[in-house]
């Protein structure tokens, strides 16, 4: 009984300990000794009292099966005023593009990512690989061999994605206009806009 | 019409016919080949900023376009239409293939907008490096599978330059508030001050910030260059001190 | 009135951040933008409810005039575990970061890579060491002749690349934007080497 009652700050410490990294319950229950149920109420216990508690600067989030402690999302202007450095640049729409596939498609080769695109997506494929978003995930059958893509668990937590079922679902076809593309293609229009203006690159 | 578009702006031929099926305010399931395929060329002989081989893929797009549209003019001979090949002839449209591949492209091109918002959503969400575990300590040595790989190794850099990124701004911006280097400059010359005009060399460095030993140790060289401070050692490992330059020297 | 509100949050979301450097009450203020007395004031508040809440696995604390975030004492036997446990994903990261680091840029001393990473890799330098995965190289030129350290045969095989250059590039953005820190160390290693010249030994 007493055990159970340290359960959530134990777990709370833990978390903090290990910070970007996070731990997955089964690490959790490892490091706790206790069954995984009880880590499991524990967990949802903390996240309960963390949400309550809206005072709070810090919540408990799941991103690719990992817990973490991260800071409220509404402390992110703060935050970032006070790290005073430019956010990594975000990425160019070829690689978000081409990271889509994959995470939809995986496993998956480039020439069918190539295919789907209608260009060669090379480039956009070495800089995912380089920014450990995407991996090698063995050889296709075919005669080629070709190397087969799929994301990592450092896209997960990049995209704050519990695991790879909680991407969105791709939007089906319906008779008539999905709403979506209307959405999709007034904010490509604003781009397109905003690109007239300025004369900027979009990239 | 005259209509300038960056071309650059496009990932690709069937981009920019996406974007051209939307301009024009065309029905996706019905596309009006001839207009597409007139508006699409138009578009490609103002693409020669582009290099050869972008230009080949939209060339590729082209000839499809083109063979789409010649395929819909060629009448159709109810004479050479066998009977039982009448439903297929209703479904084989010609441009089907192609509506299939917008479309299957279209639902990626909304997932990577949506993909996008989710990587905007979580950076937003900032976390902290992992503690230094040494003082409850030593760290056990852990065998692991080594079932690693070289993937492994770039997502753990790629990590940790991200940490950095967090971590380093956080105490440079701090620092930088906070010493200048002629702030730095005053405070060590009011150490040698109470200190009856010398002190330890270390003593200056006793704070643990990087950045602020880097200041102390420019200004130091600033003041000995300014020949307002000397800095002495007598035997090789002795305790070197900081003193104010005599007037006589 | 709001701002205050948010205050405590605000300050906790700091100390989380910024780890086991904490925070002094004068850069709490800055960073906050607000008075050091609504400071010392969210501080206490935050304080006192950290206590409240006996079921919290961290608390508020204050080293050497600084404000950090700890975990409370009551854990450390636990947290012990964390140092013993077979595999806690933490302890790989670690290794796989300090290899990286070794790959991507050796020969680099320990130094170089306890500056990189912002913490000591004393630990994950020996067990890599004993996996046989990298080794000396030779010493560094500066006063310490420090040892400095490159990836041996056996990496290569383990990982799958013929040769070093079989290593993906990373990202453009790291190679070209020197870390402001790396800046400051090359400084302040070019200083010292003067001071060397010209004088004894530092140390």
């Amino acid at each position: 009984m007493e055990k159970e009652d340290r359960l959530p700050g134990m777990i709370e410490s833990f978390l903090f300990i290990v910070g970007d990294e996070g731990l997955t319950i089964k690490q959790l229950t490892t490091l706790t000794e206790c069954e995984e149920s009880e880590v499991a109420l524990a967990i949802d216990w903390l996240r309960g009292n963390y949400e309550k508690r809206n005072e709070s600067g810090i919540e408990l989030k799941v991103f690719g099966g990992a817990y973490r402690l991260v800071t409220k999302a509404e402390f992110a202007e703060d935050i970032k005023r006070l790290l005073e450095n430019p956010a990594p640049k975000s990425m160019t729409q070829a690689s978000l593009e081409v990271l889509a596939i994959i995470a939809y498609r995986q496993p998956v080769t480039r020439v069918e990512i190539d295919d789907l695109r209608g260009v060669k997506s090379e480039g956009p494929v070495s800089t995912l690989i380089a920014k450990g978003l995407i991996m090698e995930k063995g050889r296709s059958e075919g005669s080629g061999r070709a190397i087969l893509y799929g994301t990592t668990d450092l896209f997960l937590d990049r995209f704050g994605l519990e695991s790879l079922d909680g991407l969105p679902p791709l939007s089906q076809e319906e008779e008539g206009e999905p709403i979506e593309t209307d959405l999709f293609m007034t904010k490509f229009q604003e781009a397109f806009a905003i690109e007239n203006d300025g004369g900027g690159n979009i990239s | 019409m005259t209509y300038q578009v960056k071309l650059d702006a496009f990932e690709g031929p069937l981009d920019l016919l996406l974007h051209l099926i939307n301009r024009l305010e065309i029905d996706i399931y019905d596309i009006p080949m001839a207009e597409l395929t007139g508006q699409y060329i138009e578009h490609l002989q103002a693409m020669r900023v582009l290099q050869l081989d972008e230009l080949s893929e939209y060339l590729v797009l082209a000839a499809t376009l083109i063979e789409i549209k010649s395929k819909m003019l060629l009448p159709v001979h109810e004479g050479e239409v066998f009977e039982d090949d009448y439903n297929l002839e209703v479904e084989n449209d010609p441009r089907d293939e192609l509506v299939a591949r917008l479309i299957e492209y279209r639902k990626y091109k909304e997932a990577a907008i949506s993909l996008k918002g989710s990587a905007e959503e979580r950076s937003g969400h900032f976390t902290k490096p992992p503690e230094d575990l040494t003082e409850f300590g030593e760290i056990v040595a852990v065998e692991t599978e080594e079932s690693m790989n070289i993937f492994d190794l770039i997502g753990a850099f790629q990590k940790m330059l991200d940490r950095k990124r967090l971590k380093a701004p956080l105490t440079a911006s701090i620092s930088k508030t906070e010493v200048s280097l002629s702030e730095k400059m005053d405070e060590i010359m009011e150490i040698l001050e109470r200190g009856g005009g010398k002190c330890a060399f270390h003593s200056l460095f006793e704070k643990w910030e990087t950045t602020e030993l880097v200041v102390t140790f420019l200004s130091l060289l600033e003041l000995m260059k300014r020949r307002d401070v000397i800095v002495e050692q007598h035997g090789n490992f002795d305790e070197m001190t900081v003193s104010f330059r005599r007037e006589d020297e």
